[in-house]
């Protein structure tokens, strides 16, 4: 990890490859890719000490964008790429860059099991409630009813929640965030990337093209303040325009109050990223009932998969000398003269 | 084996062990195969069980068999047919009876053969009954294996009965062992270190082995007793290898040489998961042998690591490898070197998952969307597992690019005596990865091999993406130029023959001057070879050719080809190979194939051969 | 659906093959299949009537041995067949049987989607902890740290958790029952069968041979009332030897109250299935600190996706006729004479 | 085209549309190609895309095109090279001049050569400068085209000023509808329809279309105008039709013959996804079309349909179908009719998702583990692929066996005229369902077809178990016997061979008389009909015949084979069919391969049959 001598060192474009990026004007994908970049300057390592594994998408061509190193993949797969590169090269800094149906449809069970492993990469999903790429199709994170190319009667499947899979899936790290909120995304990303274990990091990204204004319910600035919600551990759950409104624990359930600004009464929740109970009940607030949260909503510590890898190849060294010859001639052996 | 003429010196003996799961027989057949390893014999297994876990006792899909050949010469395959078989129960019987040499040697647990055993096997009568004339062709020793064994165990009086049922596979091996002329030692130093912390177990089992060895002393069971005398093998130290052991042996002395830690993933399946067992238990060599959730994250999971600059290994078996081809070609594509392991089972989708066959040839080198090309390599013989790993990183890593090794269920299991190889006869090979950012261009070839660099993801300078997207040769930004793709997709292909210059001439086997040239790959040649024994001792002439470089073919393929009047291909599938070589050489060849999920027979070879020389004598 | 006259037709052995199972001696497998013919018998429908659908597994193998239409299909893929199969023919009765390595580890992507589609089928997942039919590798949901063939050292990653996983993806029916309850075991999948949507069976099944005794801790019966809890619609969440335990709510989590049997105190709380909050934390309850949870943990009516294809199919007929002369010469036309 | 010699009337003509993704091109194409229809000619389209949504206004690698050819004659091709090139940007024109023809008129929006523009397209200087010698070879037509736009809708006050650009298309389709003398009504019909709702917009591009026009007709700004009588096309009534159309009738079409609804189960990805849109919105028809997580549950859940009774069918392309491969094998192994698109795309991996190529026909026959049948059938044309998806479904529901589709990307996005076929011309299809429990054995099988009976799962009497797992021949039940699986490996192989017999000869098109035999198959038939056009106008003979049934060939195939000198085989990969007729027939063959992602060019066609017959010649 970097000193904070070298966390001066960087700027955003240090992080940026001479490729000129190919995504629609007024594509969110813009918004994010400046964010890493600007987190990466922030977090201080050099270029050559990060490496971005992404799969197929509009969100995937993220690599070729990037200064560092980078692995355009296929649909669906970046996730078990990355923890092969980060169990072979422990040192990097692995990032994965997914969107909703590369890392939700397709790539659903790498999630799944890259979450219960923990290896020590950084996964991204932009999560635009569509397939951009092969020009819009609904995704599993596409309300229900949706009318789009596949579906012109309208969606019929439940949505999945990114966030509450990971949560469910044991993930040690989960943040969510919108595109919009800069500097809270790259403060985020900083987080998760100091978050020793995966860190999911689920982005609402607005696809312009082919399903604009998705999250404008909650992501629209004049109303996004009573939408939202920030949570932030051992601070208050407080939102709401004039920060007029928090939560409190009803019988087994979270309830909003609303209160005078400079009155938060003492039964407002104080966050607890590492309580498991309280991070479910954030995370299965249903908006618009209530408000969508953004920021760190899990944090918890948990060994990492690739750390156990090598521990376990370094203590069978400590018991087992590595003699390659003494193996081959291990068992019965007998001469032929 | 000439058992009517009562020989007592034999040049080569099958012999083949048959009972329920449950019974051991994979246990006994290993130890049997030991104490004849010790004794200087060559000799060739072949374990063969049925996919169920434990089926129902006394059931006929329910038997687990173990066959053995062994011999005082060089020996190549299994056995077709045994001279000797023993059945511990009536379905061991039924199933194996039909293929055991006539005049053969029978031995039955007699305890077994009662009624309700009888009629779960299928039996109409006990062919046990003196005046059954099912069995009429052998000389059939009933012993009650079963008596017996609880006989001498008699004054255990705090082992329980069915522990001691559990040593019946012992009496037996006592008196195979007896018949052979076998020592008892290797067995009680394997019981002592199975069961020394047992002592009850431990010795319960060398009692039996005694009694069963001793009772044939005593008794004249046997009319006679058998000496096979030692193989002239090669001097050395020899152990005894199976496929699976000298597959992860091979990677491991490979990864050694190339100086790179290994990380192999895969998804349990059978057969492959043996390797997987084998290197997750060998993790201080720089081994991390990972269990993934399915196939494909565990080929990609690998290719993150050659990526990454690890030497990434995956290996399945069909269901599993049909699951990875996706990911194969995006290895194709980026030109890393990532080895697949397929490991041939038989048979379509779930088929016969215990039973072996070389139906994807066809699959390795055309399975692929578009035209992808990668190196294949097929070993021949559970030894040969050892050096084929070895080639396979060897090349993989100097020409930066997929290695798939098609190697078989049969060969996993299947062991032999494997001389120790000198590690220091392993070739050369070095990862040269790239440290120069200067001039670096991701797709800038090597004049020779047209390999590009391999970089350790975090090298300082050389950072640059790839991925799945066609490319511009040497830059390798991404495009969609029409001429740009067509010479790529051509580079590609080249790259893979260039190979030809770095891998060695084929050397005809069996006999140069013959009329009729074999052709085969992998465990045929087993066969092959010992049919052309048979063939020369009837004063004929085959020659044999082993491809066990399928992609590219060695260099001098062709003119071996044309040097002969006939060429017959030879393999365990519909003809595959058969198909390449008829489009690429334009030889209009003959055809062995078969797809039983068994090794090929030698009688059945034998046959062909002698019918193809009618022929060619016809002509 | 079935009218009492037929329900007391039928007799489990109806539901038999001829064919004889072959699982190990001593798998609770047996009794699986038994309570499913059983629970057949129960239902009322003939063998016709059903089909069941599997992947690869020693659990799988299970349609061979029903004497209703079976297919025996590959490994981790039960769930889209049999979904498909719905879809053609509404009137079946479909009934899925997976196992942890089919279910969750290589089918897990299909678990999630699959649940989040809802349609009417059943899913009994037989979770051993272990493959079995490879003979004996760590499974998804094996305990950390379990020793195994393709983990000698012990395995590194945090096992998963069915139900939740269930209940996360929204299932509209969770159950989860140990396979030595018998009784039990055939009212669930009764139950299973009666409701309208997905139905997620997850069975606690020994492997014998590879993984004996795994749930003896909380299904051995001499302690096994203190550490399961039946939970029932409607019931009060009492548990222990001498039904003396009970779960209370406390500040957002549930907490275990001891108390005389025959003073229930009215704390205790009535369960209810369709409270999504409670039936979470029902499922997330740790064991041992918790008891194990058994019998339906949730069940909430949600619309079917095959019902919904069909609707929409219905209602695309209403709106145009399918006129196929009509539809190939639509567009503009023009004559050649 | 002769332009040079100012010719009034003109058998064919290539006129190509180019500029930036947002520019409306394709739809720019799409309405020429309607006028054209109705004008009565032939025609044939080629829109090409790149796979950016909306890459970067001006740059090369976001240009996007289309191209039609059409003539007074039958055309086979969207054209080799532009006579006419529209472009509306300089990055058009960049990517573009180099393939029109010498003498050939490029119209260029002269508004959008401005510095900034050039550079992006990587121009040095402005090609439009009088002093420039890039378009030397060319009549050069800079048309104003954005400011004219602007113009004729400058008092549209309330009509924005991205809108008002948005129109610059049509006056670009004006401009040329005037050079090639078209009606204008067909596109104001079309315009009416789509806008009919937003009058501004309607009105804003009905205007600049006749303003385009009209600007022609005053201002001279072509010296002369082009006319191409109708074609002599087959009386009947015609429409427009692209490849995904027709595809998704043909099966709508077998659908209601077989009367059996649809299940179309799907993942998105270019080009198939095209047929699942289209289908989705048909629901009426009784389509099941369904988009699931990923391509393998798209073919599981389509085989699950079929297993049911109903039609299962998938579509993907390269990577997708490289993960269906594993389910395809069960349906193979249980017999099942299931239906395979594969719209085959260019490259390995990822590679050129946007482009078209033939690369998959050796993965379609061999691709799967272990000896896997199945048919492959190929459409020539994009309406072929109506009779192609018929065919499809007869074939596998009448052998109960999967069907594979090699389709195309170009024929999908490719349109051509029509004509309407009587739909009581389709061939009778029954799904004979067996209900009879009498003698039931789920493998016994129709003597001639070799099927096993398709059952209704549900059906009172029939229930029993299917499955991956080799199974004994009628019986169906599980069996591990070596030469049962020997046998059934046989029996699926001849039951997809007997198909042979149900399939139509093959007809040699081109010269029959000629001494060259071109083989070939899919879109690459279009190339050869027309190179063959080429050559009989020199006077010289080509034979041609079309693999439309790839597995099994034809019957006559092998004859045809031989009654030629030579044999050729032209395809879009590095030589698939090519090596399976070598090796079948042992006939030693020509090849031309290309992989451009794009048709093969005529031009390059006609050179190498050129070349055949001159060594033909000289032998
Ligand atoms: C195996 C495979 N299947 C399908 C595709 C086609 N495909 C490419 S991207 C994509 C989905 C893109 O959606 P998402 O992941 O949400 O990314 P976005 O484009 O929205 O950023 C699909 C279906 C593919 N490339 N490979
Ligand atoms: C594609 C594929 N991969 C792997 C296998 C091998 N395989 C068969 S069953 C199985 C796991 C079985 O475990 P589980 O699902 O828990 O069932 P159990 O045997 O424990 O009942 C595996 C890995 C296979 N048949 N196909
Ligand atoms: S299609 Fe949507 S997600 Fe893709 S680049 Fe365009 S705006 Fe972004
Ligand atoms: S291995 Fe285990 S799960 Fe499989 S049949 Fe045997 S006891 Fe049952
Ligand atoms: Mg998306
Ligand atoms: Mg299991």
């Amino acid at each position: 990890m970097s000193t904070t001598a070298e966390t001066i060192k960087y700027k955003a474009n240090d992080f940026k490859s001479t490729a000129e990026p190919r995504w629609c004007p007024g594509c969110e994908d813009y918004a994010i890719l400046k964010a890493v970049q600007t987190a990466m300057a922030q977090i201080g390592r050099p270029s050559n000490e990060h490496a971005v594994v992404s799969g197929i998408g509009c969100s995937s061509r993220f690599p070729y964008y990037m200064g560092t190193y980078g692995f355009h993949t296929i649909h669906g797969r970046p996730l078990p790429i990355a923890t092969g590169l980060k169990i072979s090269n422990p040192e990097l800094a692995v990032w994965v860059v997914t969107g909703d149906g590369d890392g939700i449809s397709i790539g659903g069970n790498h999630l799944m099991h890259a979450l219960r492993r923990n290896a020590d990469i950084t996964i991204l999903l932009f999560d635009n409630r569509i397939y951009g790429l092969t020009k819009g199709q609904y995704s599993p994170t596409s309300e229900k009813g949706k009318i789009n190319k596949t579906a012109p009667y309208g969606t019929i499947e439940e949505p999945a929640d990114p966030t509450g899979l990971a949560i469910e899936c044991g993930a040690s790290f989960v943040a969510q965030i919108s595109a919009t909120y800069v500097k809270e995304l790259v403060n985020v990303l900083v987080e998760a990337y100091n978050h020793k274990g995966t860190s999911f990091v689920h982005i609402y990204q607005n696809c312009y093209i082919y399903n604009n204004g998705a999250f404008d319910g909650f992501t629209e600035r004049s109303i996004r303040d009573d939408n939202n919600i920030k949570v932030e551990h051992q601070k208050p759950l407080v939102f709401g325009e004039k920060n007029n409104k928090g939560l409190v624990m009803g019988y087994g359930k979270l309830e909003i109050v609303e209160f005078e600004p400079e009155n938060v009464p003492d039964s407002v929740i104080i966050y607890d990223e590492t309580d498991l109970s309280l991070v479910r009940m954030i995370s299965d607030m249903k908006f618009p009932e209530f408000p969508v949260p953004m920021g760190v909503i899990k944090r918890v510590k948990s060994p990492t998969f690739d750390d156990a890898i090598h521990e376990q190849i370094e203590s069978a060294k400590t018991k087992f000398k590595p003699d390659l010859e003494k193996l081959i001639s291990s068992g019965d052996t007998w001469e032929v003269k | 084996m000439a058992v009517e003429k009562q020989l007592e010196e034999l040049e080569m003996v099958t012999v083949k062990f048959a009972g329920d799961s449950g019974d051991g027989i994979q246990i006994t057949g290993d130890q049997f195969g030991n104490t004849t390893a010790i004794a200087g014999n060559d000799f060739s297994t072949f374990p063969d069980f049925p996919s169920e876990i434990r089926a129902p006792l006394g059931t006929t899909y329910g038997v687990s068999s173990y066959q053995i050949q062994f011999a005082s010469k060089d020996i190549y395959t299994p056995g077709d047919t045994p001279d000797v078989l023993v059945c511990f129960n009536p379905a061991a019987l039924k199933v194996n009876m039909g293929t055991v040499n006539k005049g053969g040697i029978i031995v039955v647990n007699e305890d077994e053969f009662v009624e309700k055993n009888l009629k779960k096997a299928g039996f109409e009568s006990n062919p046990l009954d003196p005046n059954d004339t099912t069995l009429q062709d052998f000389r059939v020793h009933k012993i009650p294996i079963t008596t017996l064994t609880l006989k001498a165990l008699e004054d255990m009086k705090d082992f329980g009965h069915a522990d001691k049922l559990r040593c019946k596979n012992f009496l037996a091996l006592g008196v195979v062992s007896w018949l052979f002329q076998r020592p008892l030692e290797p067995i009680e130093k394997f019981l002592k270190k199975k069961f020394g912390k047992k002592p009850p177990i431990l010795e319960a089992n060398t009692r039996v082995l005694h009694a069963g060895y001793n009772m044939c002393d005593t008794m004249e069971i046997f009319p006679i007793m058998y000496k096979i005398p030692p193989a002239k093998l090669e001097p050395g130290t020899y152990r005894n290898i199976n496929g699976a052991l000298a597959t992860s042996y091979g990677l491991l002395a490979a990864a050694e040489k190339i100086e790179l830690p290994i990380v192999y993933a895969g998804y349990p399946i059978t057969p492959a998961s043996e390797v997987l067992h084998t290197l997750a238990a060998l993790k201080q060599f720089d081994v991390a042998a990972i269990q993934t959730e399915d196939e494909i994250a565990a080929v990609t999971m690998a290719l993150g690591a050659s990526y990454g600059g690890s030497l990434g290994i995956t290996g399945s078996s069909g269901p599993g490898i049909a699951l990875k081809i996706e990911a194969i070609n995006l290895a194709v594509m980026t030109e890393l070197p990532l080895i697949i392991f397929n490991f041939m089972r038989s048979g379509i989708s779930t088929g016969m998952p215990t039973k072996t066959e070389q139906g994807d040839l066809a699959m390795a080198l055309f399975g692929r969307p578009s035209d992808s090309h990668l190196i294949v390599l097929a070993p021949e013989s559970a030894s040969d597992c050892f050096w084929i790993s070895i080639e396979a990183v060897r090349l993989a890593t100097k020409y930066m690019t997929p290695v798939m090794v098609l190697s078989e269920g049969f060969l996993i299991n299947a062991s032999e005596p494997w001389k120790l190889p000198d590690l220091d006869t392993i070739p050369e090979m070095k990862a040269s990865f790239r440290t120069d950012p200067k001039d670096y261009l991701p797709y800038k070839r090597n004049k020779d091999t047209l390999a590009r660099d391999w970089v350790r993801i975090g090298t300082k300078g050389l950072e640059h993406t790839i991925g799945g997207l066609e490319k511009i040769n040497e830059t390798g930004e991404i495009s969609q130029d029409p001429e740009n793709h067509d010479l790529m997709t051509r580079i590609r292909a080249e790259k893979v023959e260039r190979v030809q210059n770095d891998i060695p001439d084929l050397e005809v086997l069996g006999d140069k001057d013959a009329d009729l040239l074999l052709v085969g790959w992998g465990s045929s040649i087993g066969s092959m070879r010992a049919s052309a024994e048979v063939i020369a001792k009837s004063g004929k002439k085959v020659a044999i050719i082993n491809l066990r470089y399928l992609n590219p073919f060695p260099k001098n393929l062709e003119e071996i080809l044309r040097s002969y009047k006939k060429v017959a291909v030879v393999e365990l599938n519909l003809g595959q190979l058969n198909m390449i070589i008829r489009s690429k050489f334009m030889i209009d060849t003959s055809f062995l194939g078969r797809v039983t999920g068994q090794p090929i027979s030698v009688v059945e070879m034998v046959d062909f051969i002698n019918n193809e020389l009618d022929l060619l004598k016809e002509h």
